[in-house]
């Protein structure tokens, strides 16, 4: 096994585990410090794939911003927060059925996929994957529209999430 | 190298973490939590698809940074839905939200 | 290759043929040489950081006409380190009902994600730190986890006074945080690359300071608002919220806020040497040796800082909502206005000469700014005049 | 070797001097809690009432602007990285890109969201 796999391993049961912490915790609070974990992990495993802008996005999206976001409304909707209830459904064994069910359909899918097994390559030294991405993202016959539409996605986002928010009646 | 199996299975196993704190949980904000696990668990899949196939085509990348901006999106409108409705029902418990019967 | 031109790669090959000489393997030795190395430059940092604590007591004391620390040794110099004492033996006190883990994690992750700043920091052209082609995303990224420690310290305080001070310290950070990326931006379209060592090496000729005044401006205003320093300390409001985020905090734990803020200041001062002053670079000398680059990018670090203290140190704290509608309605849109006018003039003078190139963008960084200016000086004034009615027609300007 | 390698170098050792500043203090600072001792400080009063307060519900709009901007800022950086080697389309690609996310923070400014009160 190499060293590139046993970080791996850690990592995945790290990301996996705090996962689960997610979804099962009673405080909230501490349900999204688990998620920031839980990013934190994926970030790792993006540059494990040499995949750096992604790895860093991913802590400055996910932990600079959702992750604030999330404890924010976490405060605001602190009445809910009390511990004494229950968090979780009373059917939660079918949830937990289902996704049980997912999971070995996905693995099951998958493995019948030639390329399942592939293992990739090492990048060329002077691989330039911002740049690339740069290009990728303004060049007519690649992602424009995708660039632009992200734009008013984002747009309608704000405009929808204020709205909805804070629309004083 | 690690092969592209290990990021499939993983990525497997964490949208089915998510897909169950979506499904079972009862409230609004740790739903929102779960979701959040199923878009992460896609990304993985898109960047290790990236990585995997031919490098030099951006798709998998873009479509990962694609899925960032519909992540927030998606908080943003989803945690401001939840903050709505504890404003005017004070719960954010979603099986006390039946105000839509019809 | 001498010691004199690249110590650190003499050394590392030296203490390396050590460890492989004793039956180490090449690829751990050489693991953990770098961690070595790692472990050198934190603690050189930390020994710069209980000076700065000197440093900071002396120049405030000299702002406000006091001497400061001058009993314990030569100008006070040891002063620091009875600092250092008081704080290891005094009691470290957990407020009941705080939630410990989360309470305890917070200074860690506070002083960590000031540390990690100087992976991507180029301190001499031998000492790169680490080649990340992201670099400058990493220091946003490295903030985000700052972010996260003061709404840890603050929530898991259990205290009220703490819980709002660390979410205002949150809302003006992330506020600040949009002109500061879209400022990270310009140098970025400059240097055509996010690599911390590419923008030192476009800086051969011009600094980026003389290309965009107003970027660097932007930034430094920017950085000390997400220091949570005067004018923008509103967060720590000693008269109103007794100390903000770190109030249940006492000895160490509270002493590594104080010295991660310290170096944080710092620290920015030498990312905006980096980013608009050339970092290391002062006209070739840095080639020398990294014995002159490493004190001349000290020297503009260090420089940086004293103008985040003069500023701290003579500006008077604004309210919360003055500096949000500040950020929001004025910053932001100057910020994202220079940007676009930065990668437009960028585009249209590609091909010139780089004194037209410089000129160019020197001037419209000048027309932007003093139209930035002129809207809120007419805005503030509408707003003075709704306020107190219009001036009489002797002082009214003609 | 990966450069991140060198990035976990600099968070385990960042990691580890702090924790061992936080155990100096632990090992070397008397330990006698007690409950008055572990009471909250807030302006020497007793404290009064629930710590979690209820919170303005401007916190959200801040975080949530951010957001959207952490998200376009995003997609800027690898623009700004090439638009040096493509043409102007690019560039005005891009400013078409601000300008809208502009129009969202003027709505926001408008609505009055902007402000503290």
């Amino acid at each position: 096994m190499t060293g590139e796999q046993i970080i791996f391993l850690i990592t995945a049961g790290f990301t996996l585990g705090s996962g689960f912490m997610v979804v099962t915790t009673r405080n909230l609070v501490h349900a999204a410090l688990w998620l920031v974990s839980t990013l934190f992990g994926v970030a790792v495993l993006y540059a494990l794939m040499n995949a750096n802008f992604i790895a860093v996005v991913q802590v400055v999206v996910y932990i600079g911003a959702i992750a604030i976001l999330f404890i924010f409304a976490v405060m605001l909707t602190r009445k809910d927060l009390r511990e004494n209830t229950p968090q979780i459904n009373k059917n939660w064994w079918a949830g937990a059925l289902l996704a049980a069910l997912v999971f070995a359909g996905l693995v099951f899918l998958l493995q019948g996929w030639s390329g399942f097994s592939k293992t990739g390559s090492a990048l060329p030294s002077d691989f330039d994957a911002v740049g690339m991405l740069g290009e990728a993202l303004v060049s007519p016959n690649a992602y424009v529209l995708p660039f632009e539409v992200a734009s008013v996605l984002l747009l309608a986002a704000l405009v929808g999430a204020v709205y909805v928010a804070f629309n004083k009646k | 190298m690690v092969p592209l199996s290990w990021y499939l299975i993983l990525a497997a196993a964490l949208f089915s973490v998510g897909l169950f704190g979506a499904l079972v949980r009862r409230n609004a904000v740790a739903i929102l939590l779960g979701v959040e696990l199923m878009l992460n668990a896609v990304n993985i899949n898109l960047v290790a698809f990236w990585r995997y196939g031919d490098v030099t085509t951006m798709t998998g990348q873009v479509f990962a940074i694609i899925v960032f901006a519909v992540a927030a999106a998606e908080v943003a409108v989803g945690l401001a839905l939840v903050i709505s409705v504890y404003r005017r029902r004070n719960t954010v418990v979603a099986d006390e939200l039946d105000m839509m019967k019809w | 290759m001498n010691f004199w031109n690249d110590p650190l790669k003499i050394a590392a090959d030296w203490m390396e043929g050590i460890f492989v000489g004793w039956g180490m393997d090449a690829v751990l030795a050489h693991v953990l040489v770098a961690f070595l190395g790692v472990f050198l430059l934190i603690a050189i940092l930390m020994v710069v950081d209980i000076f700065l604590v000197w440093v900071e007591r002396k120049v405030v004391a000299r702002f406000q006409d006091r001497l400061g620390p001058n009993r314990l040794g030569p100008f006070g110099l040891i002063q620091p380190f009875a600092d250092i004492i008081k704080l290891i033996i005094k009691e470290d006190t957990t407020p009941g009902g705080a939630d410990k883990v989360v309470y305890n994690l917070a200074p860690i992750l506070s002083m960590m994600s000031v540390l990690i700043l100087w992976a991507v920091v180029p301190i001499a052209p031998v000492m790169l730190g680490v080649d990340l082609n992201v670099g400058v995303l990493f220091l946003i990224a490295a903030g985000a986890i700052g972010t996260l420690s003061i709404i840890m310290a603050g929530w898991s305080s259990n205290n009220k006074f703490a819980l709002i001070g660390g979410f205002r310290q949150v809302a003006v950070m992330v506020a600040f945080e949009v002109p500061m990326l879209t400022m990270l931006l310009v140098p970025t379209i400059f240097a055509s690359s996010m690599n911390m060592n590419d923008i030192i090496q476009g800086q051969g000729n011009l600094w980026y300071f003389a290309l965009s005044p107003l970027g660097a401006l932007i930034f430094l205003v920017a950085a000390i608002a997400e220091l949570g320093r005067a004018p923008f300390d509103l967060a720590e409001g000693e008269s109103e919220l007794v100390s903000g985020f770190n109030i249940e905090y006492s000895g160490m734990k509270f002493g590594m806020f104080y010295a991660g803020e310290l170096l944080h200041a710092m620290t920015f001062g030498g990312i905006w040497a980096i980013l608009f002053f050339g970092g290391y670079r002062f006209f070739g000398l840095e080639q020398v040796s990294p014995f002159l680059a490493i004190p001349i990018f000290l020297f503009k670090a260090l420089i940086g800082y004293w103008i985040i203290m003069w500023v701290r140190y003579t500006m008077m704290r604004i309210r919360i909502d003055q500096m949000l509608v500040f950020n929001w309605v004025f910053l932001t849109p100057l910020s994202f206005v220079l940007l676009m006018v930065t990668a437009l003039m960028n585009a249209l003078l590609k091909d010139a000469s780089l004194w037209i190139y410089g000129l160019g963008m020197f001037l419209s960084n000048v027309v932007v700014g003093w139209i930035a200016l002129e809207i809120a000086r007419s805005v503030s004034r509408k707003q003075r005049e709704s306020v107190e009615g219009p001036k009489n027609l002797a002082e009214a300007p003609h | 070797m990966n450069e991140w390698l060198y990035v976990a170098l600099f968070i385990v050792v960042g990691l580890i001097i702090p924790i061992g500043a936080i155990a100096a203090g632990f090992i070397f600072g008397p330990k006698k809690p007690n409950p008055i001792k572990e009471t909250t400080y807030e302006c020497g009063i007793e404290t009064v009432g629930d710590t979690w307060v209820q919170f303005k519900a401007q916190y959200y709009i801040f975080a949530l602007v951010f957001l959207v901007f952490d998200v376009e800022a995003v997609f800027l950086f690898p623009w700004a990285v090439k638009i040096g080697q493509l043409g102007l389309y690019a560039v005005v690609e891009g400013i078409i890109f601000i300008t809208i996310l502009i129009v969202g923070l003027m709505y926001a400014w408008r609505k009055g969201m902007l402000e503290w009160a």
